[in-house]
């Protein structure tokens, strides 16, 4: 427990220092993207953390209309899974200029904006906006 | 009890599937409540949890129980009250199903999940929404004839694939409803059941299996491993094949999950489910029904009662008590009950018991 | 597991008691979330409820599991994070487990429905305040040789009987506290366990029992039928009698609870539990140790953790590796794991394996 | 659970109308209170909707100093279990006047209190103060 509280605290620290991180097993060498406390290749707890690239291409996606209480003020909006180097993969929603439509494989990079309390959100973006 | 000639003091164990009573009835410790209202004296009642899988979970673990020698009489219940809440916190209580920490975070929802995986499924094999439709069309047809279903009207592809987005592509006709609703079965040892002159059926095999809380942490995106281990570990237990089973019940909590659920489990080929559902084959005059009794879809999906109300299903069509919707010629039939995004699978196979 | 020499692969399947991560930790369905952050895969995992008694499930249904031959290897897990609530929502949430209907639009709370317990008991057998703050500095005083105790500091019985007032006649230091934890243990068949070159004990027997969710509906209120009725079960599985029992960890959510405990399961007369801890019969030189680990009461009262938790504590006294607090030449500890009101109880007596 | 809903609606139902119910056994007309959906005695389900006298005694109380949040603006408060006649048991809140003190065996009433949205609250009180 103590294991899962250390890296779910240290992806959410990341986020807020606009940083998306992965674990790195000692033994292996396997990155995980979220990070994790037990390698999934070789079963080690010896796990560092590590930043990670956040840049991915998009694998699927939804469009929500309808909503959670949590989400009712953002409705429609796109989520979706992406993939980064080495097949890590990520759920976030997907941030598109009005009128661009989601395709898959579209390149997409982590973005931060400023969400509850000043605690940092990730968004994904399209790479070709920039 | 009555059809099972079975009193309240015959009952060893009880065994209770319940999603949330605590977020959905404001009761936790809900297990106990059931030998308390039935009237019995101290029987031991076990709530078991694993999301929409909850009562496949207490079929499974009443059989267990049976095995180890422990129980002689057991009574699986599934149950949910979910018409208390209003829609919204509803989609709410069913998306704490889905990871806390990374997914729901992020705004996902039940049907937002599935509507990822459809999208997957549709760009690999073309799975579009009129055969997404399709699962609908016919469990709603299905339900005309089942008097328990909670709808019992049929509906046309066209009018599916223009109802209400929910999750892009998932609409409100690709979704199962809000229900309440309860089920039960009385499970005794083979060698005891013939003291019982009522219908009887044979558990042949069953299994489970989990995955990953997100689904982003899965390789595969058009199916449940999930499904896979868990049939292939009940076909193994059974020493059967896809090929020897006559009927399934499965989970279709959305079109996709059924269609990805025949497939997984070994029905039809990887890819085919859309297509062989839209051409009838899995109809009850088909070659090879599902969800018979109008699935989640259309007989509802009163959440932990839903893995139960499979088992006692196909227990009715084992026996010839299907009424309107009796299957001729039937001798196997199967289950698969899945909870969450698919991180827990419960697979039942039932055999006629004469 | 390292203890255990158990790796990932070699685990059948986990059984995990949690009382309510969907109130707790918004969290439904997460069972299959321990096979994920432990990086198992596919592993069947399920939650077992019982409000607190959720953690004694999950190491009986996992010994249920091992009995019926489906499983060689299972991991019981308890776990509850509690703290992430404030106070007054942890309290309405444990209140939650009394009967919603009847009870909780009363305005109950946990501590109400023992404190009336209470009052009954003193009023019955004379069993005071003194008494009852007896078993609180005892278990308080055990604590201080547990490193994985929340309170390690010893009380005076002075203090205890001027704590703050909860619900009257109980006081601050008559309950438990609000604690996050966890608690695990490894089960094979006792023939497999001597393949493993560490410590292990014998699981002898065990029983579980529910009751009314009221406790207006009992026709007892000064201790549980409950208990009364799994003890005499664990007894029965056992061939054994309460004389034969060296030391137990019984479920002290509040003070008065143990001694009902003490006394229910046949250890000391009816009536007789207050006096007896008053006069040190249980502590941990008397003749018959009672929550040598600190009990709930000061090792702390993580709910789903609990029940593991106490058989954790007996595993290392039987076998030796209980440091500071270790009993001299005990073969045999039973523990008790209460949820709710006393609306379910598990007991398990365990022995040495040498 | 028809039967589960038919017997809390009816106790419910009969609070609000200022009553106390119980359900009879047609069998062997057991009376339960509350009313229970399956006879405790018998175990029949043939099961009747019957008025009880709301007079009985404090079997035992508690007074509650920390409460949920629904009850936060009552405390301290008393909380009992009274005994009716036929050994049935009720819980509930005991309104007592200043400066009268709880005792065991204290006989008490059933009144009727007004609650949230018109519906009635059971409230026990001492018959000695009519
Ligand atoms: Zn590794
Ligand atoms: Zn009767």
């Amino acid at each position: 427990m103590r294991e899962i509280t250390r890296v779910v605290k240290a992806y959410e620290d990341a986020i807020n220092q606009n940083r998306v991180v992965g674990s790195i097993c000692e033994e292996c060498q396997n990155i995980s993207v979220p990070p994790r406390p037990v390698c999934r290749v070789c079963g080690s707890d010896k796990i560092d953390i590590t930043t990670v690239d956040a840049i991915g291409k998009l694998l699927t996606w939804t469009v929500i209309h309808i909503a959670p209480p949590t989400h009712l003020d953002r409705v429609p909006y796109i989520l979706g899974i992406v993939e980064l180097e080495n097949e890590q993969r990520l759920s976030g929603i997907v941030d598109l200029p009005e009128g661009v439509e989601p395709e898959f494989d579209m390149i997409l990079r982590a973005e931060f904006e400023e969400g509850q309390e000043g605690a940092s959100r990730l968004r994904w973006r399209r790479v070709r906006e920039q | 009890m009555e059809m099972a000639e079975i009193t309240n003091n015959s009952i060893d164990a009880i065994y209770a599937g319940m999603l949330s009573p605590d977020v959905f009835e404001h009761q936790m410790h809900a297990a106990p409540g059931i030998p308390d209202y039935l009237g019995m004296k101290n029987t031991p009642s076990t709530r078991l949890e694993a999301a929409c899988a909850s009562g496949g979970l207490a079929i499974m673990h009443g059989i267990i129980g049976i095995a180890s020698g422990l129980y002689d009489t057991v009574l699986s219940v599934g149950a949910e009250k979910m018409t208390n809440l209003p829609t919204a916190h509803v989609t709410e209580a069913l998306a704490m199903c889905a990871d806390d920490i990374y997914e729901v975070s992020s705004g996902i929802t039940f049907p937002g999940a599935f509507a990822m995986m459809a999208r997957a499924h549709e760009r690999e094999f073309g799975t579009n929404a009129e055969m997404r439709a399709s699962v609908a069309v016919k469990n709603h047809k299905h339900a005309v004839d089942n008097e328990l279903a909670q709808f019992r009207k049929e509906i046309t592809i066209d009018k599916a694939i223009n109802s209400l987005m929910i999750a892009d592509p998932l609409r409100l006709y690709d979704c199962s409803p809000i229900t309440d609703g309860a089920a039960a079965v009385i499970l005794v040892p083979w060698d005891k059941a013939k003291n019982y002159s009522g219908p009887k059926v044979k558990i042949r095999a069953f299994a489970q299996a989990s995955d990953t809380m997100s689904l982003h942490d899965r390789p595969e995106l058009t199916g449940f491993m999930t499904t896979k281990v868990a049939a292939r570990k009940t076909f193994e237990m059974a020493k059967l094949t896809p090929k020897d089973i006559d009927f399934a019940e499965v989970h279709d909590c959305f079109t996709i999950a059924e269609i990805m659920a025949i497939e997984d489990m070994g029905f039809f080929e990887k890819g085919k489910g859309g297509s062989v559902t839209l051409d009838g084959e899995t109809a009850r005059d088909g070659h090879f029904p599902v969800n018979n009794s109008g699935g989640l879809k259309a007989k509802g999906h009163p959440i932990g009662a839903t893995g139960v109300s499979q088992v006692v299903e196909t227990f009715k069509q084992l026996s010839g008590i299907a009424g309107k919707r009796q299957l001729d010629d039937v001798s196997l039939g199967m289950t698969q009950n899945l909870g969450g995004s698919g991180s827990t699978i419960v697979c039942h196979i039932l055999e006629r018991g004469d």
